[in-house]
């Protein structure tokens, strides 16, 4: 197998992710976006390890953290998008206007 | 399993095993007595700092296991002066946070212990980071210092500005964070190593000019921009100032010193230390985003009328001039970086110092104005002298005016990138330095003119303002700042020694 | 390397579909208009994700992905859409914005910086040799032995993110 | 003595007044005799100290420096608590205490509303220890802190207790309280000059490999070690800082401003002692770190000198606020002083020291006495005014005498900084343009007729004639205790030294012989 | 402290030169001589603190003052007739570089011939004054400033040293302005004050100069050195003697009011009569002739500023004639003698233009006799009638016999007349410019001559004129005049004789004493002083002086109507001219003082609002446009016009403005990306 295609195919997945975050009003689905880089992250990682044979197999492990924080963070942005709805009963993003000069 | 270095690792131990302990007093004490959880949190956070006094002396005591630097797991985790002095800030820093908090808290029947549990795991954070010398170690600690972050932003949760503030602080956190991960992956997959050394060492390897490669220079390059999130760098600072304004008080002082604090010091040691072969991609990039982040940070901060927004701003700046000595990191000599590396770290010192003061004293000065509009500051000085007084300190210090310690971070900051005098860049930076200290005198006086020059607004009551009472922690916090701009503004060398000692690293620590 | 020769490897073909599931999934996830559907397409993706580390050797990480994320955040991810009430299947105008082309020109330009930069560096010929994967309990023992203060680190994220998500995400009784 | 010889004794003048401070500080603000007599303490314990060493200074050897002491203060950026006096720094350290001890004691009844006697002598002390701190400091970052120090209190002065008549600037849309505008103006002006002499200061130091001593640092540029381009940058950037201070014309504007809108305690430190620390930094530092700059800069600085002399002299001319008026004349005399200096002679650098001290003594006298007057006008347009000399005899004798003194009546202390100040100018240093300095001594002779124009013409206005109907049945209190005591010393200083100059050339002159000889020798004159 | 200073080198210098000169360094007198400028500076202070308790008010020790100097004054004279004096003594003010600054006092020829003059004239013009200012509002005050006035003269007349004498100078000035601006309620008298003091100033500028150039030529501002110098041909002082001698001689202009800086002089008549009196006679206007006298050599030795001489006759010239002539058109009594001082100091201006240092300083010496004498007639008239106008006069021959007798005999000896003092002075100075344009000083010294007679018809004939108005003919004046109290009258006595006596110091060939006095310097005068009556010049002075009386006669003649037809002497086209004085005083006010007191004055303060503050406003401003422009425009909603301006490509824009006020997260997000993407491609194209 050749390496590129692995990190060409994880540019497009992050890049659609950035579309994601970019034009998603909706919090929960903006995060969706993020899960999206975060996995062309990943797919980086686990590429880049095994083409120089890392023996320490920091890029999976590096790929196991990246797997786990993205977790907790999920958790997180779903407590505040629910803080959110609870408060104004809708979650998008775009409504966050209080603090305009 | 390597047998651990107990004794390095002991205040991160000690900060873990208080952070527990402070949750479980939160869950076991009566509504009323939860501020147990924070004083447990205060008590270990100051038992942390012992160990680092005897790290710190350990290699001049005969008997003592061996001095500094101690390198653990292969050299991703290391304890120098380097990371002591940044632990040591961060360690006051939470101190000062929860001096902050304990009142405020109080008095809005927050969450409370679950609050100080939130702090301290951000502190640690903070202090594993001074120590992290790889990606992984690195990026885990960030996520550490920002999760809690996020959470705390939030607190005050029935106000929708709180809320806000967490949801841009965490959506733009994860977004920078992702950035941050993709370039560390592509550093990862170009140099073959996550360690600073591996990394340092594949850059200087002959035959591969990895400056030269795409690759990784985008690696680099995603990894600046990643942190530049974190410090808030122009024109990654937009979240800032809405975050700050939102968040309750004590969490906008935390986030603009410890959160701030710890990108730096992730910026520095990448910079100096994984990336310091390719100086010359990081530098003229770093040089754009000071000189941005103090011009744009300076201007802007001139048409606040909300003083934490203010202060916002004003961080932003100063993430500017904390950069500048890194703007001419690729011209320098060895000498020449110890002295930009010494100029970063002391400017980082005497800004935590003077910030979190700042933010303490505007909280008081919004506890008796009943609002931290500049407006509603006016008078101040005539119903609580003390207040105004110490607000203007500050601030006077923040503007860099001798003799309050701020002229001393200033004055090491145009000192490190002079010293490459001869340099048309660095003659610039330093002018563009100098013109922004100028204006943002402008606005500190803006708001010591409101509290000292203007009346009492009709809407303010002066007497019932100036008897609301402020909370002792409050007031102790202020004291201590205040007492360290002083001292430090008279006696610069008690910071400069600090910031001297981690000279090393620069040289290749 | 022509895509004749590239093709002709099983490995690439066995990329190749995944790649292009994996491809239409996540495009998918930005575009549909409801969003139980674009959780659904992001499990297809990190499936897919999960697929390709398979090819890459690294089973845990493999397996991780699938344990952890499609057992359990997208859970987590569905629950949230129900609680929030995101507006399933109704017209994109609420669910994006009205700035698609602009957030597409952004999202393009990165793409193309980064292929550019990639390939310009390891060409369409760099191989990855898979002659000696890393076992799994190798994998554990670096994780407990070198990277074992990130390891509690995480820990302690995961216990803030949920105490804190809690008192977050909790009604209170007490109205503040 | 020898502790009080060996850096205890000036230290003492520096931290006195800011120790007094800090005792006000602890005194509760009810307390107002309490407070008012500590402070008068501090600052004649200050003056005292500061006696003495004049007593116990070397007069034969004032070229060194005495009573110095230099200690480890920022070893980080080899930074010392160097200080130590010569026969330059002596005077104005001298004249400095004194003026604060006036001030203190005219303050004693006459507080600018609103009324804050503890907050307001808190900030004179405080500004006291800058003042001297800056005579005394031998390192460049000590001098800097000090330098900056005076900053703060005369900011809050300004603007807590300073005129709140409302101004129209051109181009604004609303009026601004005077007090408001200069303040700010005030301080961002002096910070903008300091930042770049900081910068100079950095750009010094590491030229000399890191150290800020101003001793060594002279002998490096006596040495040409700052020759050349990099010498003019820096020398630029120090001007940019001094001029400022000066205030050297065109960067005075900020000074008509301040002095007018401050309150007369503060207006008479800012005359008196606070100008002299630009010019003071001239001969201090700019002249015997880079003497070739400072030669190739001499023409300039002497031209610009001239056109602040006439400049200043004509502004007055135009005034109608009498305190606005005194405010410009200092422009012209500050002027002479920089003449003076800008010939790099031993009369011309003499001239302007003494030059300084008397510009100290009557300006401040001028401030006093228009305070006074607008105490009880509670006007300070000269048109309104008229017939003082028959409503308040002394004060109108006494602001007839210091006008004559301003004006440069031979005699008084005001006439010698001019006349030497032209005639060192006659023929300056060797290799300095005879036509440019010839011109401007003519030019600058000139000026003192203009000079003698607006005072009488102050004078006509303000004393003479008979007092206008609206003053006719009110009956003013002539000079008080508290104004004649601020005041006669400054009278009879103003005559000793005009009668006897050398109480001030004794101490200057052999310090200042050794300063041009450097300099000449540097410039290989 | 008191260093002694006699040169004796220089004495021997002179000597080998065949020039010897045994002067006694005069002992004891002259050691104390410093007392004679100090005791009324001393005595000034007294008056001021004192003064008002005092039974006199002050008066006293003003008298005091001057009888002290009147006689030191006389005793150093005597002495010095009998045996030549030169002291000359000095205190150290201070050293700088290689200047020494010091006060001292100098007692010679010349000083002690001043000293007695200012002594006496100033003991009978204060003994005068007393009566004269009886019932002033500011008695004390006025003799305060009285005293510190011939204080200030003494202290110049007695001054070493140029420091000193600039010192004096600026006092006399001061002390005039007060003087003359005594009553000061009324404007007027301050502006004349004012006008006084600002004219000397200007010419001050000269001095200045002067001194510094020649100071600084020699290395020391002592006249000893300075005259040393030119004995000893120093040819570094050659180069700029022309400059330093023109230079001194401008502030000499000043102080002696020559043409153009006479102006101030008329004006200062806005001061009491006492004080026109003494200023004119003894202090003040002499102190230029003074000066010109005490450099002499630096004009007379043909090594040196030998140009600016012919410029010094020119001068001289100009000032007789000129103001002679508008003295002609007065009708203030004290106008008219104002301009006959002017008149008079053209003589003597001229004479030490024509090398004449005796002729010169004896006509001082003389006019200051007969000057003070008319001044206190004046007063006395003008205390009877009060006014100053000769219209409200007339008659007073009668009722003022003393006044009247005194006047005639100063008049006269203004006039020249034989044998009172001015004749033999006035001869003095013809028979010098003479000599002069006999030798070297060519045809403008023979048109100077001829001047110089028709001023002396002239002087004959406004004093005439004076005369006649004044004492005879009918009384014109309200009230009934009498002759003034004996405190006034005696002074006028006592001078009358001095007017009357005083030409005989020297007589040409027959008793030359005050030539020698004058002579007595430390490096004698080489001038031209005649050895013998010149009796054809004597003969034509006194010629026209008589025909001037005569025409006054016949024109003021004692008749009542011819005096009411005829009361001043209107030339056609002349008269405008002189009454307005040749438009100087106009020129001076609408060319230079109005200029630059109102436009000038003016655009300074203007472009220091407009332009500097201006400038410094704009940054101001520019900060604050540029903060809102940032804040507002960029950092506020500039990522919203970013992408609306990508989205405009995509025909957008609508849309894209719509919601540009939204979705602030995501502006953040998309400013992070496009900065990425823009530092990645940025430095992938420069990096």
């Amino acid at each position: 197998m050749t390496l590129n295609p692995f990190l060409v195919l994880a540019s497009l997945l992050f890049s659609i992710g950035v579309y994601g975050v970019l034009v998603r009003r909706n919090a929960v689905l903006v995060l969706l976006s993020v899960e999206l880089m975060l996995t062309a992250v990943n797919i980086n990682l686990v590429a880049f390890g095994a083409h120089i044979q890392d023996t320490l197999a920091s890029g999976q492990v590096f790929a196991l953290f990246v797997l786990t924080v993205a977790a907790a963070e999920v958790g997180i942005g779903l407590a505040i998008v629910l803080l959110i709805f609870r408060n104004r009963s809708s979650a998008n993003v775009d409504e966050l206007d209080l603090m305009k000069w | 399993m390597p047998s651990f270095d107990y004794h390095a690792l002991l205040p991160e131990f000690i900060i873990g095993a208080s952070l527990l302990a402070a949750i479980v007093v939160d869950l076991v004490m009566p509504p009323e007595r939860k501020y147990l959880a924070g004083v447990v949190g205060l008590l270990g956070l100051v038992a942390a700092s012992f160990p680092l006094l005897t790290l710190a002396t350990c290699g001049s005591i005969d008997g003592c296991d061996g001095g500094l630097p101690r390198s653990m797991f292969g050299g991703s985790y290391v304890v120098d002066e380097f990371a002591l002095v940044l632990k040591g800030l961060f360690i006051l820093t939470g101190v000062v946070t929860l001096l902050l908090s304990v009142g405020f808290i109080e008095s809005d029947r927050y969450y409370e212990g679950e609050f100080y549990f939130l702090v301290m795991a951000s502190v640690a954070g903070a202090v594993i980071m001074a120590s992290s010398r790889d990606l992984i170690t690195l990026f885990v600690a960030l996520e550490l210092v920002s999760g809690p972050a996020f959470l705390l932003a939030g607190w005050r949760k029935g106000d929708l500005r709180s809320n806000e503030a967490a949801l841009k602080f965490f959506l733009i956190g994860v977004l920078s964070s992702a950035i941050l991960l993709f370039g560390m992956s592509l550093v990862y997959g170009t140099t073959g190593s996550v360690t600073f050394e591996g990394i340092r060492a594949a850059t200087l390897a002959p035959g591969v000019a990895l400056a030269e490669e795409p690759v990784f220079v985008l690696g680099v390059i995603f990894v600046l921009v990643g942190f530049g999130f974190k410090i808030s760098a122009v024109p990654f600072h937009f979240w800032a100032p809405d975050t700050y304004q939102g968040a309750p008080l004590p969490v906008a002082a935390y986030l603009s010193v410890g959160s701030k604090a710890a990108g730096f010091v992730g910026l520095l040691t990448l910079c100096y230390l994984a990336f310091a072969g390719v100086r010359d991609i990081w530098g003229p990039i770093l040089w754009l985003l000071a000189a941005l982040s103090m011009t744009v940070g300076n201007l802007v901060a001139l048409r606040q009328t909300n003083v934490v927004r203010l202060l916002g701003y004003s961080s932003v700046a100063h993430a500017g001039f904390i950069l500048v000595p890194f703007a001419m990191a690729a011209a320098l000599d060895a000498d020449g970086l110890g002295d930009a590396f010494f100029g970063s770290v002391t400017y980082l010192l005497v800004y935590a110092f003077m910030n979190l003061g700042a933010f303490a004293a505007v909280m008081a000065a919004a506890e008796k104005a009943g609002s931290a509009e500049l407006d509603d500051f006016g008078g101040l000085s005539r119903y609580a002298p003390g207040v105004a007084a110490m607000v203007a300190l500050f601030f006077f210090s923040l503007a860099g005016i001798p003799p309050l310690a701020g002229w001393f971070a200033k004055f090491v900051m145009f000192r490190a990138v002079l010293i490459e005098s001869g340099n048309a860049w660095a003659v610039g930076l330093a002018i563009v330095a100098a013109v922004n200290a100028v204006i943002a005198l402008f606005y500190y006086a803006k708001v010591v003119k409101a509290m000292y020059f203007d009346g009492v607004p009709d809407r303010i009551d002066a007497d019932a303002a100036g008897a609301r009472s402020l909370a002792r922690p409050l007031v102790l916090a202020i004291g201590l700042t205040a007492a360290a701009v002083l001292v430090a503004g008279f006696f610069p060398q008690i910071l400069a020694f600090f910031g001297d000692a981690t000279r090393a690293i620069a040289l290749g620590g | 390397m022509t895509f004749g020769d590239w093709i002709s490897e099983p490995g690439n073909v066995v990329f190749l579909a995944i790649g292009l599931v994996m491809a239409a999934a996540s495009t998918w996830v930005v575009l549909t208009k409801n969003v139980v559907h674009a959780a659904l397409s992001l499990v297809v993706t990190l499936a897919g994700s999960a697929a390709l580390f398979l090819l890459l050797g690294a089973e845990f990480v493999a397996w991780t992905v699938v344990l952890v994320y499609i057992g359990a955040v997208i859970v987590l991810f569905l629950f949230g859409i129900m609680i929030t009430r995101a507006p399933i299947g109704r017209d994109s105008a609420e669910l994006d914005h009205r700035r698609r082309w602009p957030a597409a020109l952004v999202a393009l330009s990165i793409f193309a910086t980064m292929a550019y930069a990639t390939t310009s560096l390891y060409g369409w010929s760099e191989e990855i040799h898979l002659d000696a994967p890393v076992r799994t309990d190798s994998i554990g023992e670096i994780l407990f032995s070198r990277f074992v203060i990130p390891f509690e680190a995480v820990s302690f994220v995961l216990l803030a993110a949920l105490i804190g998500g809690i008192v977050l995400a909790r009604k209170d009784e007490t109205p503040q | 003595m020898s502790w009080f010889e060996s850096g205890w004794g000036l230290s003492l003048i520096v931290f006195l007044p800011l120790v007094g401070a800090g005792v006000l500080l602890l005194i509760p603000k009810s307390k107002e005799q309490v407070v008012k007599t500590t402070a008068l303490l501090f600052s004649l314990a200050a003056f005292a100290v500061s006696v003495v060493v004049l007593l116990q200074f070397d007069f034969d050897g004032t070229e060194a420096f005495q009573f110095g002491t230099d200690l480890s203060w920022i070893p980080a950026i080899n930074s010392r608590y160097h200080i130590g006096i010569d026969g330059i720094s002596l005077p104005l350290l001298v004249l400095s205490t004194f003026v604060l001890v006036l001030a203190i004691v005219y303050s004693w009844d006459h507080w600018p509303e609103p009324r804050n006697p503890k907050a307001f002598l808190v900030l004179m002390l405080v500004l006291g220890t800058g003042m001297n701190g800056t005579f005394v400091a031998l390192d460049l970052i000590l001098f800097f802190i000090f330098f900056e120090v005076v900053l703060l209190p005369m900011y809050f002065m300004i603007g807590i207790w300073g005129d709140r008549k409302p101004i129209r600037l051109p181009g604004w849309k609303r009026d601004v309280e005077t007090r408001l505008y200069a303040s700010i103006k005030f301080f961002l002006f002096t910070l903008f000059g300091s930042a770049f002499m900081l910068l100079g200061f950095l750009a010094l130091s590491w030229k000399a490999g890191g150290t800020f001593d101003m001793v060594a640092l002279s002998e490096m540029g006596r040495a040409g070690v700052f020759a050349g381009a990099f010498g003019q940058w820096v020398f630029a950037a120090l001007f940019l800082g001094f001029a400022v201070k000066v205030p050297m014309w065109p960067l005075h504007s900020w000074l008509p401003d301040a002095h007018t809108a401050a309150p007369t305690v503060g207006s008479v430190l800012l005359a008196a002692i606070l100008l002299k620390l630009g010019s003071y930094g001239f001969v201090r530092i700019s002249l015997p770190i880079l003497p070739e700059q400072a030669q190739d800069w001499a023409p300039a600085i002497a031209i610009l000198a001239v056109i602040a002399i006439i400049y200043g002299s004509l502004a007055c001319l135009a005034q109608t606020d009498m305190k606005r008026l005194i405010a410009f004349s200092s422009v012209g005399h500050m002027g002479f002083v920089m003449l003076g200096i800008a010939t790099l002679t031993d009369v011309g650098i003499n001239a302007a020291i003494i030059g300084m001290v008397a510009h100290g003594i009557i300006t401040g006298l001028l401030f006093f006495l228009a305070g006074s007057m607008q105490h009880r006008y509670h006007t300070r347009e000269m048109a309104r005014l008229g017939g003082a000399m028959k409503s308040m005899p002394i004060i109108g004798g006494i602001l007839a005498f210091t006008a004559m003194a301003s004006l440069g009546l031979p005699g008084l202390a005001g006439f010698w900084g001019e006349f030497m100040a032209l005639l060192g100018s006659y023929n300056p240093l060797d290799g300095l343009s005879l036509g440019v300095f010839r011109t401007a001594m003519v030019i600058g002779a000139i000026g003192t007729v203009l000079t003698a124009g607006y005072l009488l013409w102050m004078l006509q206005k303000v004393n003479l004639g008979e007092v206008p109907e609206e003053w006719r049945d009110a009956n003013f209190h002539d000079a008080d205790g508290y104004e004649l005591g601020a005041w006669v010393p400054l009278v009879l200083a103003t005559l000793a030294i005009g009668i006897f100059p050398k109480i001030v050339f004794g101490a200057t002159d052999d310090a200042v012989v050794n300063l041009v000889e450097n300099i000449s020798r540097a410039v290989g004159g | 402290m008191t260093t002694l200073h006699l040169f004796a080198s220089q004495l021997l210098l002179a000597a080998e030169e065949g020039k010897a000169v045994e002067l006694s360094d005069g002992g004891v007198l002259a050691e104390f001589a410093w007392l004679i400028p100090v005791v009324p500076l001393v005595l000034m202070f007294g008056i001021v603190f004192f003064g008002k308790r005092l039974p006199f008010k002050g008066w006293e020790l003003a008298e005091l003052s001057m009888a002290f100097v009147a006689v030191y004054g006389v005793a150093l004279f005597a002495m010095n007739a009998s045996e030549g004096i030169y002291y000359e003594g000095s205190v150290e003010i201070a050293t700088i570089g290689s200047y020494v600054i010091e006060w001292g006092w100098i007692v010679d020829g010349l000083s002690i011939m001043m000293y007695a003059v200012v002594g006496v004239v100033g003991l009978a013009v204060f003994t005068y004054a007393k009566g004269y200012m009886e019932g002033d509002v500011r008695f004390t005050w006025f003799f305060a400033a009285f005293t510190l006035f011939a204080g200030a003269m003494l202290v110049l007349v007695s001054s070493p040293n140029m420091i000193q004498l600039i010192v004096g100078w600026e006092l006399v000035g001061v002390a005039s302005y007060l003087l003359i601006g005594h009553y000061w309620e009324d404007h007027a008298n301050n502006a004349a004050a004012i006008k006084a003091f600002i004219t000397n100033k200007v010419a001050d500028v000269g001095l200045f100069i002067g001194v510094i150039i020649a100071g600084v030529t020699v290395g020391s501002f002592r006249f000893s050195d300075l005259l040393g110098a030119i004995e000893a041909a120093d040819s570094a002082l050659v180069d700029v003697a022309f400059w330093a001698g023109l230079a001194l001689f401008i502030g000499a202009m000043g102080k002696s009011a020559q043409f153009p800086f006479h102006v101030w002089l008329p004006d200062a008549m806005a001061g009491p009569t006492p004080v026109s009196s003494l200023m004119h006679a003894a202090t003040m206007v002499t102190a230029g002739v003074y000066l010109i006298g005490r450099v002499f050599p630096l004009y007379h030795d043909a090594l040196f500023a030998v140009d600016v001489k012919t410029i010094i006759i020119v001068v001289g010239a100009a000032t007789l004639l000129l103001t002679g002539l508008i003295a002609l058109v007065q009708n203030d009594i004290k106008k008219v003698l104002a301009y006959s001082t002017l008149s008079q100091l053209g003589y003597m201006t001229a004479a030490m233009g024509a090398g004449a240092y005796t002729a010169g300083l004896f006509h001082l010496f003389t006019h200051a006799y007969f000057k003070a004498l008319l001044f206190l007639g004046a007063g006395s008239v003008i205390h009877a009638v009060h006014s100053n106008d000769m219209s409200d006069m007339g008659g007073l021959r009668k009722s003022m016999p003393y006044t009247y007798w005194t006047f005639l005999v100063g008049s006269l000896a203004l006039a020249g007349i034989f044998p009172l003092a001015g004749f033999w002075s006035k001869d003095e100075i013809l028979a010098s410019i003479s000599y002069d344009a006999s030798h070297g000083g060519g045809t403008v010294a023979t048109v100077v001559l001829v001047i110089a007679i028709v001023g002396a018809f002239i002087t004959a004939f406004y004093m005439a004129r004076a005369v006649y108005l004044t004492f005879f003919g009918e009384y014109k004046g309200e009230g009934h005049p009498h002759e003034s109290p004996r405190i006034m009258t005696y002074p006028l006595v006592g001078l009358g004789v001095l007017a009357a006596i005083a030409g005989f110091a020297n007589m040409p060939g027959i008793f030359t004493g005050f030539t020698d006095w004058v002579g007595a310097r430390l490096i004698p005068m080489g001038d031209h002083h005649a050895e013998s009556i010149d009796f054809v010049l004597a003969g034509i002075g006194l010629a026209v002086a008589l025909a001037g009386i005569g025409l006054g006669t016949r024109i003021w003649g004692p008749d009542r109507e011819t005096q009411e037809a005829r009361d001043t002497f209107r030339i056609a086209g002349l008269y405008p001219l002189l009454e307005r004085k040749y438009y100087i005083d106009d020129l001076y006010l609408y060319g230079i003082v109005g200029p630059t007191k109102g436009p000038l004055a003016r655009a300074a303060d203007w472009s220091n609002t407009y332009i500097i503050d201006g400038v410094v406003n704009a940054f101001g401003a520019a900060a604050r446009l540029l903060a809102r422009v940032v804040y507002g425009g960029l950092d506020q909603r500039g990522i919203d016009l970013a992408i609306n301006a990508v989205g405009a490509g995509t025909g957008e824009v609508g849309e894209g403005l719509r919601h540009a006020q939204t979705g602030k997260v995501q502006q953040y997000a998309a400013a992070l990306f496009v900065g990425a993407v823009l530092l990645v491609v940025g430095f992938l194209i420069f990096g």
